[in-house]
């Protein structure tokens, strides 16, 4: 492949020395003279009508400024476009920062705003709500069963897009025998092949059940928001995971128009998919201020954030798999049941279906699901929605399936791998086809691994026992959607020879706001030090940019910003051209300047060419842009007019196939039979991510991603008290991310480094595939310590653990979620 | 009255440096009285605006109440000593070096550079519907929301539950009873020193209460015997993840054996009933015995009798059983790599 | 003083835990008074009963009296003690923790609770079929005789009725504790829900919070009502006037000359060893 | 100020400095522009006289300054640092001492500044992640190290670990990789980056000991 100057090369991102001192400022950071505190008064139940509020005695209180509520929002908009592999879900009535139909216990009700938080807090307290119970559900199966509750007026479940009440018979449930799921109407469903041909040609077919828990985002940063009003214009300092994404739903929820908002996020706390958007609760502030007069300050409190913070979408799932002698899966058969929190469904149950038929290759398959509201709060993917879950429902089934059949882990998934331009997914309605990946090198990615991780020493471990000390390996194949395609690129050559590149992308910590403005430097063959990145601020004039989601950015993105670079590069010597004579294809670029090919030491330095294209103006400085850029960008670009030689343009480059990442981990735990402690002994990765932009954040962002599963599959945990549907599992102490002592010890990573050939420098995504990766490589190995069928949920703590191998059953009944 | 869970209610604060004037204090507002030593137990209550004292005590800054001294034939603990210098105590380490382990368990490296020995064996229980303010028996309701037909109580107690089912939370509790440690309680009237296991008390006789301490009470030392230094020691301590978490169940025990028998042994388990169980029976019936995989197996048995568990932490039965026996026979076999 | 206490339910409402145990005091209180007052007063009142011409005369008018009157069968006497044990039981074991004798009650409250039940079950099958059962009962029939009574206290020497078996003060009694007991019996079984006993699994979601706090509040109600009543009947008891029937109701007899003195015969019929035509007749 | 404010200001026992000076002092210096309303808040019991009672102005030892403050009596050290003395770089995280974003250096020793009251650190010396670099901006070793290794994502996280670290290397200046974990286990990371803030820190142990 190409030879890289920047590309592929470890770099300090410039932004990790404000980090480091403390310099940096996240939303909570921001100061402002005169600057007032809110809070908010969250529902105490999980589902009720407000029927009416008492605020007298708190706005009595001195230092008491001003109270908000549902009433004087702007009506409530729809919610914002998913990343791929979301499907878009619109129905009345929408999340609003602020409601009179609290549909979870801990929705904001009313906000009040006062001189500090003591007195807001205070405030909070003698406000008089009278509250109307509603009927609330917390668990999809309590509202599938007959006559029961749903998690809101209008029903329980979409069907079509409409929000619908759907039940269940008793006979579902009977039939469903020995903790297996019951498997009623299923609204929604796809299918790949001859299902009966499948399991026909199986030797071996297993029918297993398995509950995944939802789990809150809970990024470090909790959603806090600051604004303040200047000559009409909202100056909101917010955590956000993407820049310029963020100001149209600003706009809406204010109730203002786009070009009003001025979003401030320089800094991002984490996202993990809770804040892709932005958040509702920022119109809080934002129409606090504009109704006092006064900045105002929405500090979020850690538990405010388990409620109000998005949470994963837990999946109960019951699959049928057919497996050949040789291992190779003739039939998938698998049903959801995807717990959605009281708004939106969520596309991780579909995404399991999805994910699967990629994975595995299954020669035919179906995937039913049906996804139930209930009063918890409102989900949002979290890194690999439904990907995760995925992996956690087939991987113990596929090693399960490789110990019946005297196979290995590792073979059976090489025989199933994904490879080339592998296909999955739903067949297109029209054309019956089925789409395929840009490219797929996960066999190559097991053999790297297996050797990495030493898979054929460490075999003699498999399920050995030392005293009470159990060992077990275990390995994961975890696919997903790795990038999206049709954004711009801005940057200009400043007249003083430094490139000047724009990034809308949100900088939450992925480093991926500078990784991807290095393509721009690289194809200008411009020395990093001369390279200066403008981001985390709308008012610095940024092209229109993806989400900072969805595993997204690294792939558009470099598409974006190389074909701004090509653009200033086509300009360049056209200026060229016109000073010096000849075509512009005569000359080439590099070392700052445009020169004849041949004769590096001709031509114009870049500065001098930015001073030409500013006498020359129309498009060579911005005066006239493309008709196809976003009108975003071309505000942008016509702010940044004529302060340079600017590069812009949008991402037309054709990709043959959708961008998926794949990543296998491989994992050696050690359990003691007698205590249920467990500890990760070692964990190694390889991830066929194309190109690799930028080492460092790679091989974080891979681990990262996998202690993200790990987590869900030892620790993390979503607790619900089913009679008064009140969440117990609040805080970190509860609900349990894990700890630099819980991360394995011994952490190996690899990168294939091949280039995806159906986009400019061959770089994907990475973001989501490492935590599907991590959670059932743990799951696997657990699996191989401990034998199948000791655990089928998770996260698998060490009562799990002891319950199932001392007392033949688990803590709690098979299908209860929530515990 | 609207409910938040956040930024602490105004107090009248005190920060004695005498443990003369705390207990003038604490005697002048009784019950009104809050005592914060490192105060990570009491931030909680305050933050979460469940507990509402009108005065805080800090103790925090009597230096009386701080560091390590012999006493006699052993040590005193100071109640004000971190449990950071209780780790790094050189005579701990070596004569009872299972009160180290204990302490080092406790929850996480901050906590334990400012949270105190004697708030760690003093602290309330982490009950969740308790400490979420709901209105239960220990908050002094009618209730008790953790043993109900679809409660969670995962983490909750197997023995001696009366009413209300939460477990003692304390790492060093344990230790110190199977150390045969002596509480010091002072106040204004005097000064009295009771054993460590009499020092914890259950839903029966004070429902609302985790020792002995009354109001105008303080805990001013731990006095450690020499009767157990240098003994055999064990200490486990089972937890969902390896740093901040309570203990689901954690085990102490000091024992003198020779080749041919267990001589003497003392025994205690937290994170199974509302106060630290000393197993006095198990101790009476190894006593004598060898120190063998049967002796072992007929303690972990003796040791969960009686057991009442709740819908979701039966788990603790196995655990207990396995955990006495580790404590009796040592744990066997280990992994090099 | 506060009669109730309230707490929050999860849900941030009010709801209804309990009475004030303040009330206790305002029994124990009212249960001593009761006694000074009465204990007094009896000190300047003689305690009336048949003048000894007047018994001399009845016992003539019905010969064949046994020496000794069965009063009370043995298995009304084991009855009324064993209720009793179980009364002294629920009361210092629901009572003492709340003065601030703290021990592990609740065990014992509910067992001294069934016993409690077990007994008064007993007793109303055992006083329906084997006992005259309206003996003791108040009712329109008694009004001549309260008037009686009611004038005697005053120092009045009237004729009117004695009592039949049981003397009116005594059924007064026996109805209020008939109430305040079965209030506090139907309670607290369904209390017992809401704690861990070998019976059922505990479920304290058996009712809603505010049928709860009214049971709360009954079962309070009626147990500090029983601290006085007991009181009283304590007192009563042990008054010297009164002691031979105290004494009844442990050897389960009274003597003719107690039967004439102080019980109307016509009222309260006693076979006799020898028929007799003439039957009893009002005194004269 | 409102006629409250004055008399609660009045309410102030006058300690050297007059207040309402001291406050136009703080502000002037703009170190809590953001929040003079914290500043003006009463104590709801007055128990002048007794034993240990604490006055509400005090000075503080913040990264080798001395800084003079008007502190409520429930109020924590983070909050103090961050509103009154505009130290922002101390992250609340949890501030209920579950992730350690808001740990410091008192007196050289880690605590979570969430977790205790300013009242508690007068007379002790405190060190926020803006005391660790020199005054001409050099890098303390830590710092250097997490440069170096591109250390950490988010970051939020970052001022509370190197605290820990920094803390940690004073009583083991040559952690063995286990060691250094243990020491840090005190701080929350949701990027998870763990193993990446480990081999940092490790650097920064290196160039410590080079030091």
């Amino acid at each position: 492949m190409a030879e890289y100057k920047l590309i592929g090369k470890n770099y300090t991102t410039p932004d990790l020395v404000a980090k480091v001192t403390g310099k940096a400022k996240y939303a909570e950071d921001y100061r402002a003279e005169g600057m007032l505190f809110c809070k908010l008064l969250l529902s105490p139940m999980p589902h009720a009508r407000v029927r009416n509020i008492d605020a007298r005695e708190a706005l009595a209180m001195p230092g008491v400024k001003a109270i908000l509520t549902a009433d004087e929002l702007p009506p409530p908009p729809p919610p914002p476009a998913p990343p791929p592999g979301q499907p878009a879900v619109t129905q009345p009535p929408n999340e609003n920062a602020l409601t009179n139909e609290p549909v979870y216990q801990g929705e904001p009700i009313l906000a009040v705003a006062a001189v500090d938080e003591t007195t807001a807090a205070d405030a909070i307290e003698r406000i008089v709500l009278d509250l109307e119970p509603l009927p609330f559900a917390v668990d999809p199966l309590d509202s599938l069963r007959p006559n029961g509750p749903n998690a809101r007026l209008e029903g329980n479940t979409y069907i079509n897009r409409e929000l619908k009440s759907l039940k269940w018979t008793e006979k579902d449930f009977s039939d469903a025998t020995d903790g297996r799921l019951p498997m009623g109407e299923a609204p929604d469903t796809f299918s790949i092949g001859d299902l009966e041909a499948g399991f026909k040609q199986a030797d071996l077919v297993l029918d297993e059940t398995f509950l995944t828990q939802s789990t809150t985002h809970h990024p470090l940063e909790t959603r806090t928001a600051m604004a303040t009003w200047q000559n009409g214009k909202l100056h909101l300092y917010c955590s956000t995971q993407s820049t310029v994404q963020t100001v149209g739903n600003v706009a809406r929820w204010v109730g203002i128009k786009p070009e009003d908002v001025v979003l401030i996020s320089e800094f991002t706390g984490g996202g993990f998919g809770s804040k892709i958007p932005g958040s509702q609760t920022m119109a809080i502030p934002a129409l606090l201020s504009k109704k006092t007069g006064q900045p105002v300050m929405m500090r979020i409190s850690r538990e405010e954030e388990h409620y109000i913070g998005r949470a994963r979408a837990g999946v109960q799932a019951r699959a049928r798999v057919g497996f050949r002698k040789d291992g190779r899966i003739t039939a998938i058969d698998v049903f959801t049941i995807q717990d959605s929190g009281p708004y939106g469904a969520q596309g991780d149950y579909r995404n399991v279906g999805i994910m699967a038929s990629l994975a595995f290759q299954p020669m035919a398959m179906r995937w039913r699901g049906v996804t139930v509201l209930t009063n918890t709060p409102p989900r949002a993917p979290q890194r690999a929605p439904g990907g995760q879950q995925m992996n956690g429902i087939f991987d113990p089934i596929v090693s399960k399936a490789a110990r019946k059949l005297g196979i290995d882990q590792v073979e059976i998934r090489r025989v199933n791998a994904p490879s080339g331009k592998a296909t999955f997914g739903p067949p297109d309605p029209k054309t019956g086809k089925q789409g395929y990946v840009t490219s797929a090198f996960v066999r190559e990615a097991l053999d790297k691994g297996a050797e990495l991780f030493g898979w054929e020493a460490k075999k003699q471990y498999s399920g050995k026992r030392r005293g009470s000390k159990a060992r077990g390996i275990g390995v994961s194949v975890s696919p997903f959607n790795a990038g999206s395609t049709g954004f711009d690129g801005l940057l200009i050559i400043r007249p003083d020879g430094m490139l000047q590149v724009q990034s809308g992308v949100g900088n939450l910590g992925t480093h991926s706001v500078i990784d991807v403005t290095r393509v721009a430097a690289e194809m200008l063959d411009m020395p990093w030090d001369r390279c200066e990145v403008q981001f985390g601020n709308t008012s610095k004039h940024l092209p229109w940019t993806c989400v900072s989601a969805g595993s997204q950015t690294t792939h558009a993105m470099t598409r974006a910003n190389y074909a701004a670079a090509m653009d200033a590069k086509k300009k360049l010597q056209e200026i060229a051209a016109k000073d010096l004579g000849g075509r512009a294809e005569d000359y080439d670029i590099g070392n700052q300047r445009v020169f004849r090919k041949g004769s590096p030491g001709s031509g114009l330095t870049f500065a001098q060419a930015a001073r030409r294209a500013i006498q020359l103006g129309g498009v060579y400085d911005g005066h006239e842009l493309p008709k196809d850029i976003n009108a975003f960008t071309t505000r942008s670009a016509t702010a940044l007019a004529g302060t340079g030689l600017m590069g812009v343009a949008r991402d037309n480059y054709p990709h043959d196939g959708n961008t998926l990442s794949h990543v296998v981990a491989f994992a050696e735990v050690e359990v003691d039979v007698e205590t249920g402690a467990l500890r990760i002994v070692e964990y190694a990765t390889v991830a066929d991510v194309g190109t690799v932009l930028h080492p460092h954040s790679l091989s974080g962002q891979v681990f990262g991603g996998s202690m993200l599963g790990i987590g869900h599959a030892i620790s993390q945990r979503w607790l619900y008290d089913r009679q008064y549907g009140m969440p117990l599992a609040k805080r970190f102490h509860y609900n349990g991310p894990p700890t630099i002592l819980d991360a394995p010890a011994n952490v190996k990573f690899a990168a294939l480094n091949i280039a995806d050939p159906e986009t400019p420098v061959g770089a994907r995504g990475v973001g989501e595939s490492p935590v599907g990766a991590g959670y059932a490589a743990i799951l696997t190995a657990l699996a191989d310590a401990l034998g199948d069928d000791v655990f089928r949920r998770t996260p698998v703590t060490p009562d799990l653990i002891l319950a199932s191998l001392e007392l033949g059953h688990g803590s709690h009944d098979a299908l209860t979620t929530n515990v | 009255m609207a409910v938040i869970h956040d930024m602490m209610p105004a107090f009248e604060l005190f920060q004695p440096t005498s443990i003369a004037d705390t207990l003038t204090l604490l005697g002048r507002y009784r019950g009104d009285a809050w005592v914060m030593a490192g105060g990570l137990d009491s931030f909680d209550w305050l933050k979460d605006r469940i507990k509402r004292p009108r005065y805080v005590v800090d103790i925090g800054g009597v230096a009386e109440l701080k560091g390590i001294r012999a006493s006699g034939a052993g040590l005193e603990i100071g109640a004000g000593t971190t449990l950071t210098e209780v780790v790094r105590h050189p005579v701990v380490k070596e004569k009872f070096g299972i009160l180290l382990e204990a302490a080092e368990a406790a929850a996480s490296p901050q906590i334990r550079n400012q949270g105190t020995i004697g708030g760690n064996v003093s602290q309330d229980t982490r009950c969740w519907y308790y400490r979420a303010g709901w209105s239960c028996y220990r908050a002094g309701g009618n209730i008790c929301y953790a043993d109900t037909p679809t409660a969670i109580n995962r983490e909750h107690a197997i023995f001696d539950a009366d009413r209300c089912v939460a477990v003692s939370p304390s790492d060093t509790a344990p230790a110190l009873i199977a150390l045969d440690a002596k509480m010091v309680i002072r106040n204004l009237e005097g000064e009295r020193v009771v054993d460590a296991e009499n020092y914890f008390i259950g839903p029966g006789i004070d429902i609302t209460r985790m020792n002995i301490l009354q109001p105008g009470d303080l805990l001013t030392a731990i006095r450690i015997p020499d009767t157990w230094a240098g003994a055999q020691f064990y200490f486990e301590k089972i937890a969902d993840r390896k740093v901040w978490d309570f203990p689901l169940v954690n085990v102490a025990s000091a024992m003198v054996a020779n080749q041919s028998a267990i001589q003497r042994i003392r025994l205690a388990l937290n994170g199974v009933a509302a106060h630290p169980k000393r197993l006095v029976e198990v101790e009476a019936a190894v006593t004598g015995k060898p120190r063998n995989e049967q002796t072992a197996e007929m303690a972990g048995r003796l040791a969960i009798a009686g057991a009442q568990p709740l819908q979701h932490n039966g788990y603790k039965l196995p655990l207990v059983k396995n955990l006495v026996k580790r404590a009796i026979r040592g744990v066997e076999g280990s992994w090099t790599s | 003083m506060d009669f109730l206490t309230w707490g929050r339910s999860p849900w941030g409402e009010w709801i209804l835990t309990h009475v004030s145990w303040d009330l206790l005091w305002a029994s124990i209180f009212a249960g001593v008074v009761f006694l000074v007052a009465h204990a007094s007063y009896m000190v300047l009142s003689a305690h009336r009963k048949r003048e000894a011409h007047e018994a001399d005369a009845l016992e003539r008018s019905l010969p064949g009296l046994p020496e000794r009157i069965p009063k009370h069968s043995l298995a009304a006497r084991l009855f009324h003690w064993i209720m009793a044990v179980a009364m002294f039981v629920l009361l210092l074991t629901a009572f003492l923790p709340i003065v601030g004798i703290r021990f592990p009650w609740v065990q014992w409250h509910w067992m001294a609770g069934l016993l409690l039940t077990a007994s008064i079950l007993f007793h109303i099958v055992h006083a329906t079929f084997w006992l005259d059962f309206w003996s003791i009962w108040v009712g329109p029939k008694d009004i001549p005789e309260f008037k009686a009574e009611v004038l005697r206290e005053f120092g009045h020497d009237v004729p009117g009725p004695k009592p039949g078996k049981y003397p009116l003060g005594n059924r007064l009694y026996h109805t209020v504790i008939v109430v305040a007991g079965l209030l506090v019996v139907a309670t607290g079984l369904v209390m017992m829900k809401r704690v861990h006993t070998p019976f059922f699994t505990r479920n304290p979601y058996l009712f809603g919070d505010a049928t709860w706090g009214v049971t709360y509040v009954l079962h309070g109600t009626a147990g500090v009502a029983l601290v006085g009543l007991v009181i009283a009947h304590v007192y009563f008891a042990v008054r010297p006037e009164k002691w031979w029937i105290t004494k009844g109701m442990i050897v389960g007899w009274i003597t003719r000359r107690q039967y004439l003195e102080h019980h109307e015969p016509s009222r309260w019929a006693i076979a006799r060893s020898s028929a007799s035509p003439n039957r009893p007749g009002p005194a004269v | 100020m409102s006629d409250k404010d004055m008399a609660d200001a009045n309410m102030m026992p006058e300690r050297g400095v007059s207040r309402r000076a001291f406050i136009k002092g703080v502000i002037a210096a703009g170190a809590a522009v953001s929040s003079t309303a914290y500043l003006f808040r009463a104590p709801i019991f007055g128990q002048p006289g007794a034993p240990g009672a604490v006055e509400r102005l005090i000075t503080l030892n913040v990264n080798g300054q001395m800084r003079r403050v008007d502190v409520m009596k429930q109020e924590t050290l983070a909050m103090t640092l961050r509103y009154k003395l505009g130290l922002t770089g101390t992250k609340l995280g949890c501030d209920r001492s579950e992730c350690g974003a808001c740990t410091v250096l008192i007196d050289d020793v880690p605590h979570y500044s969430c977790s205790i009251l300013t009242h508690s650190v007068r007379g002790r010396k405190v060190v926020t992640i803006e005391g660790l670099a020199g005054a001409d901006g050099t890098l303390h070793p830590v710092q250097q190290g997490v440069v170096e290794e591109q250390g950490f994502q988010c970051a939020f996280c970052m001022p509370g670990f190197v605290m820990a670290a920094v803390g940690f290397l004073k009583v083991n200046p040559n952690p063995t990789r286990a060691e250094l974990a243990h020491g840090v286990s005190g701080n929350l990371c949701r990027c998870q980056d763990y193993d990446k803030i480990l081999t940092a820190f490790m650097r920064g142990a290196e160039i410590l000991r080079r030091a």
